[in-house]
């Protein structure tokens, strides 16, 4: 374990922001945190967790795939990728990290996203302990130790003194460029901060939530439920869940036209919007029944069925206190509890 | 597969059928005028227009086609439009080849095969019956029954007079919705006129056609005595990455681009409903 | 009054002159409440709420809900009566098919707003009288219930109800409001403190249309951004040029229609203030062509389908507002 | 800098109404009345048929200063089109004010099919404007830079 007084962390940001693009969450004009490069003046946000989640680091909401440019009948093809820097995401949770282990899953399964992969092999991942989790907090449902998070590097903030631990090879490398700014010790104070944060947890409102009978077994039952009727009905299909979520990765692939070429990229796209399955022949979900059922069967029932039981859910909270409507997943699992049984 | 999977590759189109009024076959080469790929009767190739859109066509021509791949779309959207509209020598892009195929070399395999098809639904099977065609001593008997709306609307019917109509152990039965002139062959929907020929049995069945006729063919074969594990057809939704990663033709906790588009009946069954 | 609606809305299902009532549902704390259809007397017993957390329109669902068979019973605010006349207005709702109840509104606060006062872990909360007891994780607190409304409550424009069927509670009257305070601050800033402004603002959106698709007055079949036929069917903020025409077309779409119920902002997942362009319309449409509010009048003309021969000219713009 | 400012040509996009407007700018054309090749002229049925999209596709897509050319009030081909396109251009104007876009960008002018000096004396004084405020930067798409 290593250790630096917090009066010296825009040291150690000045010191990794100087050799590698160094990313945070900082406090916007609405008073939330966001993701932001750092740059002297910046301050680490205290809020728990950031709005938009960290899977813009990986999956940003748009990304050049390709470019066309076109003359008479011919077409030319053009990679638009430039070489990926070297960038590190501070003061992730334990609940985005997990996130990233997910995404792995879709975007590195044969064949691979190189787009996504060579973010992911570029990037090194710090994440902070949680010590003030909220009551929308569910992560430990996911077997997730919020104060034990994964990541290339582990920190811990107690008191005035900022805790670190490498978990990895890029975590090492991160440390030991860091090692004029950081001293040994600091297990025993880690250890009392993960006793008291853990102490919190067992008190949280939805850390019993139940997710037995979810996964590929149950996948008719729930899919025919009756009870999707009533959870959509104040759905009102916008992409808000979807797009603050950690673990959500539907894409769409769009072309614009520069005046010049074609420029083809992809966007996030939500199963909730209307056209999300659009074709020329129709549309096989018709209603906001359909589509709301398909987010949720796809995290708690068709994801778990393909990947070994893990949900595509890591309980961070956010659909919670940012639906329009406060429907979220929460409501639903225990919705569909009874249905199982 | 090439691992830039969104990165597309230029196709050439050599040329273009008119087969139907909305009806089109397009033959498509790589750059080098070879084919731009090798695929298995049943997989899909993402065409693309740039600024036009893209979108998932079944490969129609057969494997065993060493020179060039076709492609029958029918006119139904923005970029089929714009297919239809465009000429002989034209670049678009194509990648792929994308997800499972009819499995020829394996359950198919020394089987009496009998062939569902559906207007536009000829398509993905025209690939198959040219397959088991060139490799005739490996199959048993064939039968393709197939209808359209009415006789212009029949896809590949030159190909399907001369060539297979002509193949010896290959009966071809045609159907159109509603009688019309200069036609003397059978009248009626394809679900009906299948109850009508009693297709043996022992065979495999391999349907591909617009939803409804799907619905109630498979209704007649299971009357006839068939079973959903003797039925297989290819199913189409919407798409954009081809892989299993964009979500869209998630159903269940299967990707239509890369589990099917082929999928065995009973398969369908363990699935939502959804398609 | 809580009570008291559930024993009407129990009373009209019983007696077969509404077959469902719209209302709002409790949730897993206090502020999640949710819109929710309620067709059983069990069912209101059950999860029906009325209290601080209940802002939510309902007027929009009115128009889903009407065209079911049979009436269905719906509590509006004072604020949601002007949306339901709008879009009586605008023939969106069927009308026969409605039994409207207004109740009083003491203003609404949510869960963000008390979040962004420094309330964490909320488990549950009461307002007694003006003061509002936070039940968290991390202990009780309070707060006078000035301090954790937002905005929109704050600047409220009116208590009154434009229409009802029946009424619950008292009536109140249209207010004296600072709404347009913050449209004329930002009025008297220069272009480049404007654009700064604004640039701040839009920058986070995240294009999740919630904002249109929360709005009463958002209610086309199919939305010119999600017409892929249009050309600017866009489903990213890709650009900083596809936020800022977003938004502009958004507002300008439902100018003149407009009742400022503030929902646009309430639901922003950035908090990006939306009300102050539609308020910005307002505003202009108030000075250049008299006042008007829309959903007061249901007879009334809209601004943007009206005109007169003496309109102000376009260049009135580089006359007036902010200083360049 | 200097240099830039002297050489900065202003694209503008013109909307002209296919009655009045559209055949002032041919009259300016007959007459050898001489105005900017920078402006486009894009020919519409009416100043009404003018969404606001359009104005904003338009400064997307490379235009520094865009303007739309209409009947008088009074006179419009359609009789009342002019004065619905004379309220939403007002409120559009007054809404790129708001977000701090140039307000000198935008302009509505009537310019009569007779007028053919009025629509080149305007297109004159419209694009010097534009060439005093320079490049569009405000409200220009990135992608579409070259």
């Amino acid at each position: 374990m290593k250790q630096l007084s917090l009066e010296k962390l825009n040291d150690l940001f000045a010191l990794i922001g100087q050799t590698e693009a160094l990313y945070l969450p900082v406090d916007d004009a609405a008073g939330q945190a966001a993701y932001r490069r750092w740059q002297p003046g910046y301050t680490l946000s205290k809020a728990l967790n950031t709005v938009r989640s960290a899977k813009d680091f990986f999956f940003p909401q748009t990304e050049n795939l390709v470019d066309f440019k076109m003359q008479g009948k011919s077409i030319e093809v053009i990679d638009p990728r430039t070489e990926q820097e070297n960038f590190v995401l501070f003061g992730v949770r334990a609940c985005d990290a997990r996130s990233f282990s997910i995404l792995d899953k879709v975007f590195l399964a044969d064949p691979v996203d190189t787009y996504y992969q060579s973010r992911r092999e570029h990037g090194t991942i710090v994440t902070l302990a949680c010590t003030r989790p909220e009551e929308t907090c569910f992560c430990t449902v996911f077997g997730i130790d919020p104060a034990e998070p994964a990541g290339d590097v582990s920190c811990w903030i107690e008191e005035n003194t900022l805790f670190m631990k490498a978990n990895t090879p890029k975590g090492d490398a991160l440390l030991t460029l860091a090692a004029p700014l950081l001293s040994e010790g600091g297990d025993d104070a880690v250890a009392a901060q993960q006793a008291a944060t853990r102490s919190v947890l067992a008190r949280l409102p939805l850390a019993k939530l139940s997710l037995d009978g979810m996964g590929g077994e149950s996948m008719l039952k729930l899919f025919d439920s009756d009870k999707w009727a009533e959870l959509s009905q104040a759905c009102i299909g916008c992409g808000t869940c979807t797009f603050v979520c950690p673990t959500c990765q539907c894409y769409d692939i769009k072309d614009f036209n520069t005046g010049d070429g074609v420029r083809r990229f992809r966007c996030w796209d939500s199963c909730m919007y209307s056209d999300f399955t659009r074709m020329a022949h129709g549309n096989p979900r018709l209603t906001q029944r359909e589509r709301f059922r398909q987010r949720f069967m796809h995290k708690l029932v068709y994801f778990p069925a393909n990947n070994h039981g893990e949900y595509g859910c890591v309980g961070c909270g956010r659909c919670l206190s940012k639906c329009p409507v406060s429907m979220n997943i929460v409501k639903v699992a225990k919705a569909l509890e009874g249905e199982v049984k | 597969m090439n691992s830039e999977t969104l990165i597309p590759k230029i196709g050439v189109v050599t040329d273009i059928r008119i087969d139907t009024p909305d009806v089109r076959t397009f033959r498509v080469v790589g750059l080098d005028g070879k084919k731009a790929f090798e695929h298995m009767p049943g997989q899909c190739a993402m065409l693309s227009m740039p600024g036009v859109g893209e979108a998932m066509f079944s490969i129609t021509s057969s494997p065993t086609n060493t020179e060039y791949m076709e492609f029958s779309i029918k006119k139904c959207g923005c970029l089929t439009d714009w297919l239809h509209a465009m000429e002989v020598g034209q670049q678009i892009t194509i990648r792929g080849p994308y997800g499972n195929y009819f499995p020829v070399e394996t359950d198919l395999k020394g089987q009496d095969l009998v062939f569902i098809a559906g207007g536009i639904g000829l398509a993905p099977l025209r690939s198959v019956i040219n397959y088991v065609r060139a490799k005739r001593g490996n199959y048993g008997k064939l039968q393709v029954i197939y209808g359209s709306r009415s006789k212009e609307d029949l896809v590949d019917y030159q190909e399907i007079l001369d060539e297979w109509m002509a193949d010896e152990g290959v009966e071809v039965n045609l159907t159109i919705d509603r009688e019309e002139e200069g036609w003397d062959g059978h009248v009626g929907f394809v679900p009906n006129y299948v109850k009508e020929l009693e297709p043996d049995l022992k065979s495999k069945v391999l349907v591909c056609g617009p939803p409804i006729m799907i619905k109630f063919t498979l209704a007649g074969l299971k009357e006839l005595g068939f079973t959903e594990t003797q039925v297989y057809t290819t199913m189409e939704l919407r798409m954009k990455c081809g892989v299993g990663k964009c979500g869209r033709c998630n159903i269940g906790n299967k990707y239509v681009c890369k589990d099917g588009p082929v999928f065995r009946f009973d398969q369908l069954d363990e699935l939502p409903d959804e398609y | 009054m809580q009570e008291m609606m559930i024993a009407k809305a129990r009373e009209l299902l019983k007696s077969g002159a509404v077959q469902r009532v719209l209302g709002w549902k409790a949730g897993e704390f206090a502020y999640d409440v949710e819109p929710a259809v309620f067709e059983s007397a069990q069912e209101l017993e059950k999860s029906f709420v009325y209290n601080d957390f209940c802002g939510s329109n309902l007027s929009k669902y009115l128009i889903a809900q009407s065209r079911k068979e049979g009436k269905t019973l719906v509590f509006l605010k004072p604020c949601d009566t002007y949306s339901f006349s709008q879009l009586l207005a605008e023939h969106r709702i069927v009308r026969e098919n409605v039994y409207a109840i207004g109740i009083p509104c003491q203003g609404k606060t949510d869960g963000e707003t008390l979040k962004g006062k420094g309330f964490t872990g909320i488990l549950s909360a009461q307002c007694e009288g003006d003061t509002f007891t936070v039940h968290t994780l991390y202990g009780d607190k309070t707060a006078a219930r000035a301090d954790v409304l937002p905005e929109r409550c704050l600047n409220c424009k009116s208590k009154k109800h434009m229409i009802y069927d029946e009424l619950l509670g008292e009536d109140g009257e249209v207010l004296d409001s600072h709404r347009f305070d913050m449209v004329e601050k930002l009025e008297k800033m220069t272009p480049d403190e404007r654009f700064a402004f604004w640039r701040g603002e839009l920058s986070r959106c995240i294009r999740c249309n919630a904002c249109r698709n929360v709005c009463p007055a958002c209610t086309c079949e199919k939305c010119v951004f999600d017409n892929d036929a249009s050309g600017i069917a866009q489903k990213a903020a890709a650009d900083s040029f596809e936020e800022n025409m977003f938004h502009i077309i958004r507002a300008f779409h439902v100018a003149g229609r407009c009742t400022d119920c503030g929902e646009c902002s309430r639901v922003c997942p950035q908090n990006i203030p939306l009300h102050l362009l539609n308020r910005k319309f307002i505003k202009d449409i108030n000075e250049l062509y008299g006042a008007y509010q829309a959903g007061e009048d249901p007879d009334a003309k809209s601004p943007l389908t009206d005109y007169t021969m003496n309109d102000a000219e376009p260049g009135i713009v580089y006359h007036r507002g902010g200083n360049q | 800098m200097q240099n830039e400012m002297t050489t900065f040509k202003p694209k503008i996009v013109a909307f002209c109404c296919n009655w009045c407007s559209y055949a002032g700018a041919d009259l300016a054309g007959t007459n050898r009345l001489t105005y900017p090749a920078d402006v486009k002229i894009i020919r519409v049925p009416c100043s009404c048929r003018v969404n606001p999209m359009f104005i904003l596709r338009a400064f997307q897509r490379g235009a520094d200063g865009v303007i739309i050319c209409g009947c008088h009030p009074g006179d419009c081909h359609y009789t009342t089109g002019n004065y619905y396109a004379r309220r939403r251009m007002t409120l559009l104007f007054s809404m790129l004010d708001f977000l701090g876009i140039e307000k000198e960008r935008t302009r509505v002018e009537w310019v009569s099919a007779a007028e053919g000096a009025k629509f080149a004396a305007t297109m004159n004084d419209f694009v010097a404007t534009v060439t005093k405020l320079g490049e569009n930067k405000r409200l220009e798409d990135l992608r579409c830079k070259k």
